[in-house]
């Protein structure tokens, strides 16, 4: 397992895997939002946590067409179903990878980017952690979506219109920790809420990834 | 005689070929008898004026719009356990129905909502819900097309429709806690109230009958459609195989 | 080196499909360790579909397979292999995977230590295929399964991976392999032309809808 | 002919117009579509069966 992590890391790391492209989307989105809705910064500040949210969803669905389709590709994943490594764990690995090599950057640049849209100064923490508590459901979610469509020739687009729908109660519970945190009010809510999702994804979503997987590998 | 003979695609042809027409018949009846009825006999309601009488398309269309997404889900199940091509096309057949019925419900919300609220849109939780419904039918639908193989196919869709389903009960939640709601026609759009069991905003059963006439039509009119539906999925599906089988041959 | 309870493999009545569509039917076959099996048959006739089902990649229609079960090595016509890392890196991930420690074996046998440290992109047709093949070396499993894995290899490469088959063979391991190829082993030949599925009448359509 | 549907006939009658014409549509499409496939499927059985 930690060979396939490390493997995953180092393929991320390497030119041409990818690794810091959803950042740069992060920065571009969040630089684009203020030319589009103009300068105040008072409805700026309103709406930085859905925006930064939106930017870091937008960012993980972007590189998840390369998640399972490089290995697809190259016939590793055939060689993967026969090894002794359970598919349902080799496919939380590349989540995790995943999310190691596009979550947890945009979890540590949110706060930079918070400054770029004048967010509230409470909002700061709340936005770090309701990012770092959603990301990863993000990850494990856009996992199944990959493994839906990796045998299909054009299947980004698809991907796109089968993830986005699962990420609905993601982005809503993420998206009001961090407004209620930024307006000073009791997260407890949606913060249980994002936290029951993400480990509940993580700890059953993997099990239909890989037999999903299974499917396409016939 | 076992249930599980109608899931082979011949036996499913002839049947439902005898059973249709008169699905249909009774269907477009109801639809019938229930518009009229409702469109031209009943009383304005006092609050909402003549909007009520949307309700004779809006209620059905909504409440048929959840009950395709769940068949499919059950037709899913039963292709994912017992390996039925017929339950497999069956879903297949009927996520676009599901999906119009979706779209009615919110055009019909939408509009109503217009003198109500003063927009065409407003995001209100179950307007914003059944949003969400037609994305995950536009999802679902974009899938069966875009796979080659059929039984690939119809195991990928199954999962998709098993995990959606958890994930737009979620949504449900999660969009109910967003927006706690502005929805003053409660009263016109919970069952509940119509069938009169909420006796403090009951809607009364002027409204009822006509309406219960509509849910009928709409519900015989789905499974009219999706028996036909289905068995056109049954051909085309041969088709695909009979295709296949010559290519082998030469 | 030997193989640690060496096992037959073997396959009963077997019936498989591809695309939905019976292409093969009431195979019996059996491998026995020591023991290679080479398949021969025209194009499209399910060779492929045929190995990727022993692998276990794929449920067979109908009839059964036995002592499959974690002893397979599977080779098909991707290798696997990923451009940005070198020779060694790549080998020595499907080693960890496999839980084997050294790759020397697979250095030696295909004659790679000269490439090891060059990425595995910077390889020609021929030097990727023969790191795909070292990688069998290195999951020290009982059966190999090979697909078509001469496909871009010159004579002298040939001869290499004919002598890993041996050595392998030697061991106590066996091997199916799908090849148009003599590899001057003494294995036996399997058409399976014969096995072809024969359609069911067109009127006759049940669930396999022709 | 048609009631009195007051200040609201335009919602109402919008909300009917809609509603036929998509339903109309739906059915209209499956029929067609439907044709087209029984129509397909037994040209190439015929043929199928002519050629053996």
């Amino acid at each position: 397992m930690n060979a396939l992590l490390a493997r995953d890391l180092k393929l991320a790391l390497r030119a041409g895997g990818g690794f810091g492209l959803g950042l740069a989307f992060f920065l571009i989105v969040t630089v684009l939002v203020p030319l589009g809705v103009g300068p105040q910064s008072a409805l700026l500040g309103t709406i930085a946590p859905g925006i930064l949210w939106l930017g870091a969803l937008l960012a993980c669905l972007l590189s998840l067409d390369r998640l399972l389709a490089l290995d697809w590709e190259d016939g590793t994943l055939d060689l993967l179903a026969t090894a002794p490594l359970p598919l349902e764990a080799a496919v939380s690995i590349k989540a995790l990878a995943h999310w190691i090599t596009t979550g947890l950057p945009l979890v540590l640049a949110a706060p930079v980017l918070g400054i770029l849209l004048n967010l509230p100064a409470p909002g700061y923490f709340w936005m770090v952690v309701s990012l770092a508590l959603g990301t990863p459901a993000l990850s494990v979610i856009g996992t199944f979506g990959a493994a839906l469509t990796v045998g299909l020739k054009r299947g980004g687009l698809l991907l796109s219109l089968l993830v986005l729908p699962l990420y609905v109660p993601t982005l809503i519970f993420g998206a009001e920790v961090a407004r209620r945190g930024a307006a000073g009010m009791d997260i407890a809510t949606p913060a249980l809420m994002l936290a029951g999702i993400t480990a509940a994804t993580i700890a059953l979503l993997p099990f239909a990834s890989a037999a999903v997987l299974r499917v396409n590998l016939r | 005689m076992s249930l599980w003979e109608y899931a082979n695609p011949k036996k499913f042809l002839t049947t439902s070929e005898r059973v249709m027409p008169y699905v249909w018949a009774v269907s477009l009846t109801c639809l019938l008898v229930g518009v009229v009825w409702g469109f031209f006999f009943t009383p304005d309601d006092y609050k909402q004026g003549s909007t009520v009488k949307i309700i004779y398309l809006h209620v059905p269309a909504a409440l048929m719009a959840i009950n395709a997404w769940l068949m499919m889900l059950v037709a899913s199940l039963i292709w994912l356990i017992r390996r039925h091509h017929v339950s497999a096309l069956a879903a297949r057949a009927a996520a676009p129905v599901g999906g119009v019925l979706t779209l009615i419900a919110l055009v019909t919300g939408a509009i109503w909502g217009q003198p109500m609220w003063g927009t065409w849109w407003e995001w209100d939780p179950r307007l914003t819900s059944f949003l969400i419904l037609f994305l995950f039918y536009l999802g679902y639908i974009a899938l069966w097309e875009a796979i080659e193989d059929p039984d690939t196919a119809a195991d990928l869709t199954s999962m998709l429709c098993l995990v959606g389903s958890v994930f737009a009960l979620l949504s449900r939640y999660a969009v109910n806690f967003w927006n706690q709601g502005l929805h003053q026609g409660a009263s016109v759009m919970r069952v509940g109230a119509i069938t009169g069991s909420d006796t403090s905003e009951k809607v009364s059963n002027v409204f009822f009958y006509p309406l219960l006439t509509c849910i009928v039509g709409f519900v015989l009119l789905f499974v009219a459609l999706v028996l036909y539906r289905t068995g056109t999925e049954i051909r085309a599906r041969r088709i695909k195989a009979l295709l296949a089988r010559e290519r082998i041959a030469s | 080196m030997g193989y640690v309870a060496p096992m037959t493999l073997s396959a009963s009545d077997l019936a498989i499909s591809r695309g939905g569509v019976r292409v093969l039917e009431n195979l019996n076959l059996t491998l026995a360790p020591g023991q290679a099996l080479i398949l021969r048959g025209p194009n499209g006739i399910g060779k492929t579909t045929l190995l990727r089902t022993l692998s276990g990649l794929q449920p067979p229609l109908a009839g059964t397979i036995a002592g499959a079960d974690d002893r397979i090595a599977y080779a098909g016509h991707s290798d696997g292999i990923k451009p940005t890392l070198t020779v060694t890196e790549n080998l020595n991930f499907w080693a960890r995977v496999f839980g084997t420690s050294s790759i020397q074996v697979a250095l030696d046998s295909f004659r790679l230590a000269d490439l090891a440290d060059r990425p595995a992109g910077a390889l020609s047709a021929g030097q990727k295929r023969r790191l795909g093949l070292s990688r069998l070396l290195l999951t020290g499993r009982a059966i190999w399964i090979l697909d078509e894995p001469t496909v871009s290899l010159d004579t002298s490469a040939i001869a290499m991976f004919a002598d890993a088959v041996r050595a392998h063979l030697g061991q106590g391991g066996s091997a199916m392999i799908a090849t148009h190829i003599d590899l001057g082993l003494d294995a036996e030949v399997m058409e399976l032309g014969p096995f072809k599925a024969v359609p069911p009448p067109l009127d006759d359509f049940d669930g396999a809808f022709a | 002919m048609i009631p009195d549907l007051g200040k609201y006939s335009d919602t109402v009658l919008s909300a009917y117009g809609a509603t036929i014409v998509l339903l109309l549509a739906l059915v209209l499409l499956s029929l067609w579509r439907g044709r087209r496939v029984r129509a397909e499927m037994q040209k190439l059985e015929e043929r199928m069966r002519r050629n053996g």
